[in-house]
């Protein structure tokens, strides 16, 4: 049996919790060919980090413990090798892209400073790993890349940060580079460059791409053989095709089922007034221009869908609607009252009113607290919202409609994987019964299944209960099927801004098409095609 | 040979400024060594006032005295030494606008002093003044046109100049070649500070000091370089004889029955502590030997409390004993013992301890008005040789330490200071022992010792006057 | 519908903390310790004053380790003949009520201002900071020899003193934690929730920065039991009969080369009291912290 | 940055200014200095002389004026005791101190990281152990017994160094010695905790990931993060060396400013101690500054 790059058998993880043993991957085995493309797909929270951060040695143990297996490289198993042989393995020969970008970053160094750091470590000497760094941050499309390598993790956006690490991950030119998520955060067609990016390594160097995502279209993509995982276990194997066109296992069936882009798009909403009103506003980072005369109004009941290029401004407009940043000009009504006028007494009655699901879902959860306490919290702070003897029971109902387990409320944020955390701030934030939550990439992390059904979800409140939402996302299929009108940002301007119908069936602007263009499709087949396509075009005009 | 010696101080000099050479950490320094007085006491042999820098005195029919000085002295500076130099250092001491120590020896008298010549001097006082001669023993001779201000660098006629002063480190003398006398062993030394005792034990020990004059009693280990000696200090509890229940002589008896003292000695104060029964040590003028330290009674004192209690006195009344903080070795310990002991025989004994600033408010008139019957212990010290120096102020009406106000007691003082001789002497017992005996005036504790380190190189025997001078001609080599 | 039943049981929290005392058997110890002490310092001087205060220069500085004299000797005897046993013991009392005193009032108020300076406006902030340098820079003997002139010494002045000293250290630690905290996103989570100014500092907050002031608490006790002892020798301290540790150890200073056991005693009394907080507060940090919590769960099962 | 610098340079005189007024009018409650410069039998004619000569029958107010007067024109009064410029006798010790003050928090600061860092590593291991027995130690065993002992080992029994004094090199290696220990134990323990929390953080594992070697993690990665409480404590410490090492300076016979300023105090020589609370202000504003500087160098999301 001639050996794989990369093969993990009979991998049994496990952790300790205060209520108990999780068991979090259970006896699963999967290998990765040089030159390969495999892709882990599965239910959000069954396994797929913890797998992968085992292959770096990353479990922090105890409290983890790797209870069986073998992880082999090479033909060594890396679970035998000493920590300095690993550290060697390490960023040379495998590398990772996390997930969870913002936190993975160490705040306190320039970007580029860490990106030169991957090479360094291993031999490279500072100045071409300067000129390398300056590189790898051009071609994963940072804007300003001279300027970029010297500013720090905050003050990138989602998008950038996760770019920033693909450029860290792919430094060293890995043999096999372990990408969790790495597109989540991205628009799709800095998605796609990303994609082609990671496609060209490969055809450089022939290394093997181990890529988790719930991202079908990424699958189709680029994937050349898919693993399916459910609750810790591997449940179905096999090559891209196969397995899309022909799933064995109820889950894959459910998973694929459940692809969104598919659905009818919302009829055009009825006009009414507007409980929020933003009209020109501006935001200033020193001499960049983050907003730039950004007007749109909001019907209750309605879904906003912001889409638009990572690092155009979109999270910044969440934050200044909340009030987290103060803005450089411009106005916005709630129900007739400028926002940014508000006294902190009026600002605090209005909290209850907006909420938000933050970008970053691990920075978001303060890590001392319960699940049960976060989510609790809203009622302390608002207590009239519900009396404290239903709480109990009102913390489960939440965790069950986001796909949660009521027993997961005794667990800390640390506990979870990046789509439960993800979870528990949606929960959180429908707590407090608001009648506006902005979504900034709230559900970007989860696997399509479990998307659907927070996205049926919130459809549901949405319908029954008139909240309003501004629904910042880059998965164009999930944003055709919620939103009711879609703005289209680029470089902190509204670039085009109409019904979903409108944007999705008869784009205006290039940038629109564009973005429309480098959509995804779940079917490998209809993915192949459009590569093709592409290449054609591009031999044409090249 | 190394002629030079360190010898290390426990404080160090804040000037070098010769009128204030009465302060023991200067005049350990610059007495004797730097700047010469006209007379000088020997403690050493016991020989009383001896002529330094001048050659004789006598005492004049109107009472003034005429002092007839040495020829042939130069100063440190080259100039030469003469009796102008004696009045303008001595009118300078006692200026208004420069804050010397030297006028409170002259206090409520007139001293003038008149050049008769270059070798020749009188110095009148109204009154007169029977031991002008021994006050002159604390005046230091300066030259002429010395500023009107304290001053750094001394300039005397001494045996020995100064040479460098690093402020907080050292203090360097050497040997001057010009010197009107005998020349001392010593060529230089050099003075160190260090506040710790068991440091100051330690360098001797090290030979990073050659005499460490004050060491603590523990560290006293070593009998061939170790030496104790009684210094001048005389530990006593003042009371206040205005307030009950204290006015009361036999309260007054119980409290110096009450105490122990034999009890504190080779324990809380060094072996070779002498009792005291006068505020002045022993080879001071006027010293009674005849009176006796009271007997430890305190079925006596419980039976006098009583005694007084019948006959109405508040003898229950709270007294308050008063200390300062770290005013001698033990200060702690020993008044914490003082007070169980003056409880054991029932009086009701709160024990005080006080910042020195504070302590000088309650020690020294005008004394607080809400005061309360008090206890002070404080420190005496009289290396002088007549007891002048200590009786009016801690014992007239109007002495500014006094607790008592006994015309008797006034009297005695009056004519005592007055008289000269054997009647001073005389008069000097008298009062002591009234005082002791007749008034219980105060509760006279210990005259206290100290010890001292030098190394074995060295020829020195520290003594009385060590607290105040620190004669470098005395040390020898061995 | 309720999920009541769903939700697992975990045990209490006095039964969780238990288990995982048990766990660390150094902090184990430490806390036992610790309630030893509590338990002296509240019944030593009602049981043991007498015997303490009883004087008997003819057994001063009796070397320790004997018997004969009963067990209140075994630690030997002062410069008069007291007990020191039974000295440590009373002293206790005394020695906690100044030293937590002063460690509890400046943690809380430096902590407080530091919140309020990290969290408040520029202007507040500034004026906080400036008064804090003043304090730092104002030396604390001074603040003593004024307390104790203007307002006489007690165990309150003292209390007062000693902790006027210490809160520009948690003021400006905590100042400068919550400069970066307040930047964190769970921060902004709990503002876009409405909570209030109050709740995200103590809330939020506090329980980061909590750790770094215990740690600092734990060893201003020690700094406060010493500088208490040089304020006794400088008189403004407590004053004997009343004794704390610190007293004693200032009293055995002259003796340290020949009876070194005068102030030994009550120095390790303060050595120890301030290990055991420490190892405690070094339990507490991980105890409280989630991510850190299994170091102690993990031991706590194996072992239980 | 540069206004923020002269912001705080402004706000830093205002409280200087405030110091002054501070100190000025509370010393002047502590007490006459008459009776400390005095004999005790000295007479009542020679208090009032006193008085008169140094100013002290005056109104505080008009002493106030005067004293503010002075210091526009840079004179800060002499020093009753020493019949020099207060600020002569000052600088002088301030420099020896100043040096002490420098060359302990560096050598401090330097192994505080290391061994509190090392100790985070493992925490819970045997060094980790061992360092924060021998630290805490250190940092609660009251410093004249080092000291003393330090003497009696180093000095008398091995001859190594002297025991005490200025001159050589050797005679600074007891005393740094010494000092060294306190904020050595304390630094290491705010070092060692808040290195445990950076240590578990999620960049660590990023840099794990990228094959960095454990070194670098711990004293690149993640002890800059862990930094903030760090320079805080750092700072209070430098702060009080900055104030005087008066245990130090007593034993060692060290020139410097800590023992001066209690000597000051004690014998109300007001102009010294305000002189000297002024260069010791100055100087740890000035810290301070550097400090509040240093957050923002450390920590990019800290602005001012
Ligand atoms: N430290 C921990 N303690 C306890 N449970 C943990 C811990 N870390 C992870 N888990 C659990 O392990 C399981 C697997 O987590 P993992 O991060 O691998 O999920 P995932 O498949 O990557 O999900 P997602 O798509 O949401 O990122 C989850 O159920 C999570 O709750
Ligand atoms: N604190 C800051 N300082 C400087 N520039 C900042 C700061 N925060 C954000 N920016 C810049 O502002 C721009 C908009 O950021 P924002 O986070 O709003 O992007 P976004 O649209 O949410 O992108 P993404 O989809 O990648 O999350 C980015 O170019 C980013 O570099
Ligand atoms: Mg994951
Ligand atoms: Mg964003």
């Amino acid at each position: 049996m001639a050996e794989h790059l990369l093969e993990v058998r009979n991998l049994s993880v496990e952790f300790h919790t205060a209520a108990g043993v999780v068991k979090a991957v259970k006896d699963i085995s999967w290998y990765l060919d040089r030159g390969e493309t495999l892709a882990i797909l599965g239910e959000s929270g069954s396994g797929k980090s913890v797998s992968a951060s085992a292959v770096l040695d990353l479990i922090d143990m105890p409290p983890g413990r790797i209870t069986s297996g073998e992880i082999r490289f090479d033909g060594k198993d890396l679970l035998k090798l000493s920590a300095s042989q690993r550290r060697d393995i390490n960023g040379r020969k495998i590398a990772m892209i996390f997930q969870d970008p913002l936190s993975h970053l160490n705040p306190v160094y320039p970007v580029g400073w860490q990106i030169v750091e991957a090479l360094t470590t291993h031999g490279v000497d500072r100045l071409a790993a300067h000129a390398e760094a300056l590189r790898l941050v051009t071609r994963v499309g940072i804007p300003e890349p001279e300027n970029a390598l010297k500013k720090y993790p905050h003050q990138f956006s989602g998008g950038q940060r996760q770019r920033l690490m693909i450029a860290m991950a792919l430094a060293m030119k890995p043999d096999v580079i372990i990408a969790d998520e790495p597109t989540t955060a991205l628009d799709v067609t800095v998605q796609a460059e990303v994609l082609r990016l990671l496609d060209e390594l490969q055809q450089e160097t022939g290394m093997g791409v181990l890529i988790i995502t719930h991202d079908l279209g990424v699958v189709a993509e680029i994937a050349d053989r898919v693993v399916v995982m459910n609750a810790g276990e591997i449940v179905e194997t096999g090559s891209t095709r196969e397995v899309y066109k022909n799933p064995q296992h109820p889950y894959t069936r459910k998973l694929i089922g459940a692809a969104p882009g598919r659905g009818e798009m919302h009829p055009p909403l009825e006009a009414r007034e507007p409980v929020l009103k933003v009209r020109d506003l501006q935001k200033y980072y020193s001499a960049f221009h983050a907003l730039d005369g950004v007007s749109f109004d909001l019907m209750p009941g309605e879904t906003l869908a912001v889409v638009g290029e990572s690092g155009s401004g979109k999270s910044t407009l969440a934050r200044i609607l909340l009030r987290l940043d103060e803005p450089s000009g411009g106005q916005a009504f709630w129900k007739g009252r400028d926002l940014f006028t508000l006294s902190p007494a009026e600002l605090f009655k209005l909290r209850r009113d907006l909420q938000m699901v933050f970008q970053d879902p691990t920075q978001s959860l303060n890590p001392r607290m319960t699940v049960y306490d976060l989510v609790s919290e809203a009622w302390v702070i608002h207590p009239e919202i519900l009396p404290k003897k239903q709480w109990r029971s009102r913390v489960a109902e939440l965790l069950v409609q986001v796909g949660l387990r009521p027993e997961h409320a005794v667990r800390y944020p640390h506990q979870f994987s990046g789509g439960q955390r993800q979870r528990i701030a949606i929960a959180r934030a429908l707590a407090l019964e608001p009648q506006l939550i902005v979504c900034d990439e709230a559900v970007s992390a989860l696997d399509v299944s479990v998307q659907a059904q927070v996205i049926d979800l919130l459809d549901k409140l949405r319908k029954e209960m008139g909240i309003a939402f501004i629904f910042i996302a880059h998965d164009l299929p999930v944003v055709r099927d919620f939103a009711d009108h879609v703005m289209v940002m680029q470089k902190g301007k509204v670039v085009e801004l109409g019904t979903v119908r409108q944007i999705f069936e008869a784009p205006k602007m290039p940038y629109t098409q564009a973005l429309l263009a480098a959509g995804l499709d779940p079917d490998p087949d209809v993915q192949a095609e459009r590569r093709e396509a592409r290449l054609k075009l591009a031999r044409a005009t090249g | 040979a190394d002629t030079g010696v360190k010898i290390v101080l426990n404080e160090e000099a804040d000037l070098l400024e010769p009128c204030m050479a009465t302060r023991s950490n200067i005049g350990r320094i610059i007495l004797g060594n730097i700047s010469e007085t006209l007379t000088e006491l020997d403690v050493r042999g016991g020989k009383g006032l001896q002529p330094r820098l001048a050659e004789s005195w006598a005492q004049q029919p109107d009472g003034s005295w005429r002092f007839t000085l040495r020829k042939g002295v130069k100063f440190s500076d080259g100039s030469d030494f003469d009796a102008k130099d004696v009045k303008f250092s001595f009118d300078r001491a006692m200026d208004k606008s420069i804050t010397c120590e030297t006028p409170r020896y002259f206090g409520g008298m007139t001293v003038t002093a008149k050049v008769v010549d270059d070798q020749t001097i009188d110095f009148s006082a109204d009154p007169v003044q029977p031991i002008l001669p021994l006050l002159l023993s604390l005046v230091t001779i300066v030259p002429e046109g010395t500023p009107i201000s304290f001053i750094r660098e001394p300039i005397g006629t001494g045996p020995y100049k100064l040479t460098e002063w690093t402020p907080g480190q050292q203090i360097v003398l050497e040997e001057r070649n010009d010197y009107w006398g005998n020349k001392p062993a010593v060529t230089k030394a050099t003075y160190l500070f260090r506040s710790d005792p068991a440091v100051r034990a330690a360098m001797v020990q090290t030979g990073e000091a050659d005499i460490a004059p004050s060491i603590s009693q523990l560290d006293a280990t070593n009998p061939a370089t170790d030496f104790s000696y009684l210094d001048s200090e005389t530990v006593y509890i003042r009371l206040d004889h205005s307030m009950a229940p204290i006015n009361d002589l036999r309260v007054r008896k119980a409290l110096n029955m009450a105490i122990d003292r034999e009890a504190f000695v080779g324990t809380l104060v060094p072996k070779g502590t002498l009792l005291a029964t006068s505020v002045f040590p022993p080879p001071t003028l006027g010293w009674n030997k005849d009176v006796k330290v009271p007997a430890y009674d305190p079925e006596g004192a419980k039976k006098l409390l009583e005694e007084a209690k019948a006959d109405g006195v508040p003898v229950d009344t709270k007294l308050t004993l008063v200390a300062r903080t770290a005013n001698f070795p033990n200060v702690t310990e020993i008044m914490e013992a003082i007070q169980q002991q003056l409880q054991e025989v029932g009086f009701n004994v709160d024990l005080k301890f006080y910042e020195v600033a504070e302590f000088e408010k309650l020690y020294s008139k005008p004394y607080p008005t809400d005061r309360g019957p008090m206890l002070v212990t404080a420190m005496h010290d009289n290396s002088k040789g007549d007891p002048v120096f200590s009786m009016f102020f801690k014992y007239a009406s109007d002495g500014r330490q006094s607790g008592i106000s006994d015309p008797k007691v006034d009297d005695l003082i009056k004519r005592a200071s007055a008289a000269t001789g054997d009647d001073r002497a005389k008069l000097w017992s008298e009062l002591v022992a009234y005082l002791h005996d007749d008034l219980a005036a105060d509760v006279l504790l210990f005259h206290m010792v100290g010890y001292s380190r030098v190394s074995e190189r060295i020829d020195f025997k520290p003594t009385m006057a060590t607290n105040s001078q620190l004669q470098l001609s005395e040390i020898g080599f061995k | 519908m309720t999920h009541n039943e769903a939700m697992p049981e975990t045990p209490g929290p006095i039964t969780r903390f238990a288990r995982m005392l048990w766990a660390d058997k150094f902090a184990l110890a430490a806390a036992i310790f610790l309630l030893i002490v509590l338990v002296m310092s509240l019944i030593g001087p009602a049981w043991l004053d007498a015997a303490a205060q009883k004087q008997n220069l003819r057994g001063r500085n009796a070397p320790p380790f004997h018997l004969d004299l009963g067990w209140l000797w075994f630690l030997g005897a002062d410069a008069l003949g007291r007990p020191l046993l039974a000295r440590i013991i009373v002293a206790t009392q005394n020695t906690m009520m100044v030293a937590a005193g002063a460690v509890l009032v400046s943690a809380i108020a430096g902590s407080m201002l530091g919140l309020i300076a990290g969290y408040a406006g520029n202007k507040v902030s500034q004026v906080i900071m400036r008064i804090a340098d003043v304090i730092m820079s104002f030396p604390s003997l001074l603040i003593a020899v004024i307390v104790l002139y203007v307002f006489g010494p007690s165990v309150t002045n003292l209390i007062i003193i000693l902790s006027i000293t210490r809160i520009p250290v948690y003021l400006r630690t905590t100042r400068a934690e919550v400069l970066e905290i307040r930047e964190r996103m769970f921060v902004s989570a709990a503002r876009v929730m409405g909570a209030s100014q109050k709740r995200i500092i103590f809330r939020h907050i506090l329980p980061v920065v909590l750790p770094t002031l215990t740690t600092i608490a734990t060893l201003d006790f020690a700094y406060v039991m010493l500088a208490e002892s040089s304020l006794s020798f400088l008189g403004i301290g407590i004053q004997p009969p009343e004794i704390t540790w610190g007293l004693m150890i200032a009293q055995g200073r002259q003796y340290l080369t020949n009876a070194w056991w005068l102030s030994f005693w009550p120095g390790l009394a303060i050595i120890l009291t301030t290990l055991s907080l420490n190892l405690l507060s070094n339990w507490l940090r991980i105890a409280l912290d989630p991510v850190q919590r299994w170091r102690l769960e993990m031991r706590g099962h194996k072992n239980g | 940055m540069l206004t923020f610098v002269r912001k705080r340079a402004l706000a830093s005189l205002i409280s200087l200014v405030g110091l002054v007024v501070l100190v000025f009018f509370l010393s002047r409650l502590t007490g006459d200095p008459a009776a400390l410069f005095l004999p005790e039998d000295a007479t009542e004619a020679m208090r009032v002389q006193f008085r008169e000569l140094h100013g002290l029958n005056d109104p505080v107010l008009v002493q106030f004026g005067r004293y503010v007067w002075d210091l526009f024109h840079l004179d800060f009064g002499d020093s009753i005791r020493k019949a020099r410029p207060a600020i002569d006798v000052v600088l002088e010790a301030f420099t020896w101190t100043l040096q002490l003050a420098l060359i302990t928090m560096v050598l401090v600061t330097a192994a505080a990281i290391v061994v509190g860092s090392l100790a985070a590593f493992r925490a819970g291991g045997f060094f980790d152990r061992i360092a924060s027995l021998v630290s805490l130690i250190g940092a609660s065993a009251p410093d004249f017994w080092i000291a003393i002992v330090a003497i009696v080992v180093f000095s008398i029994s091995l001859g190594w160094v002297p025991t005490s004094g200025t001159g050589t090199i050797l005679h600074w290696i007891l005393p740094i010695g010494v000092l060294f220990i306190r904020p050595f134990g304390l630094i290491v323990q705010v070092v060692r905790g808040s290195m445990i929390s950076a240590l578990s953080s999620a960049y660590v594992k990023t840099a794990r990931a990228k094959g960095v070697r454990a070194r670098p993690i711990i004293f690149v990665h993640a002890l800059r993060n862990a930094m903030l409480p760090v320079i805080t404590v750092i700072g209070d410490q430098a702060a009080s060396l900055l104030n005087g090492a008066v245990v130090i300076e007593t034993i060692f016979g060290f020139p410097g400013v800590g023992k001066l300023m209690i000597d000051s105090i004690l014998q109300r020589d007001f102009n010294v101690v305000l002189a000297a609370i002024l260069v010791t202000a100055l100087a740890i504003f000035l810290m301070n500054l550097l400090i509040d500087l240093a957050y923002a160098v450390l920590d990019p999301r800290i602005r001012y």
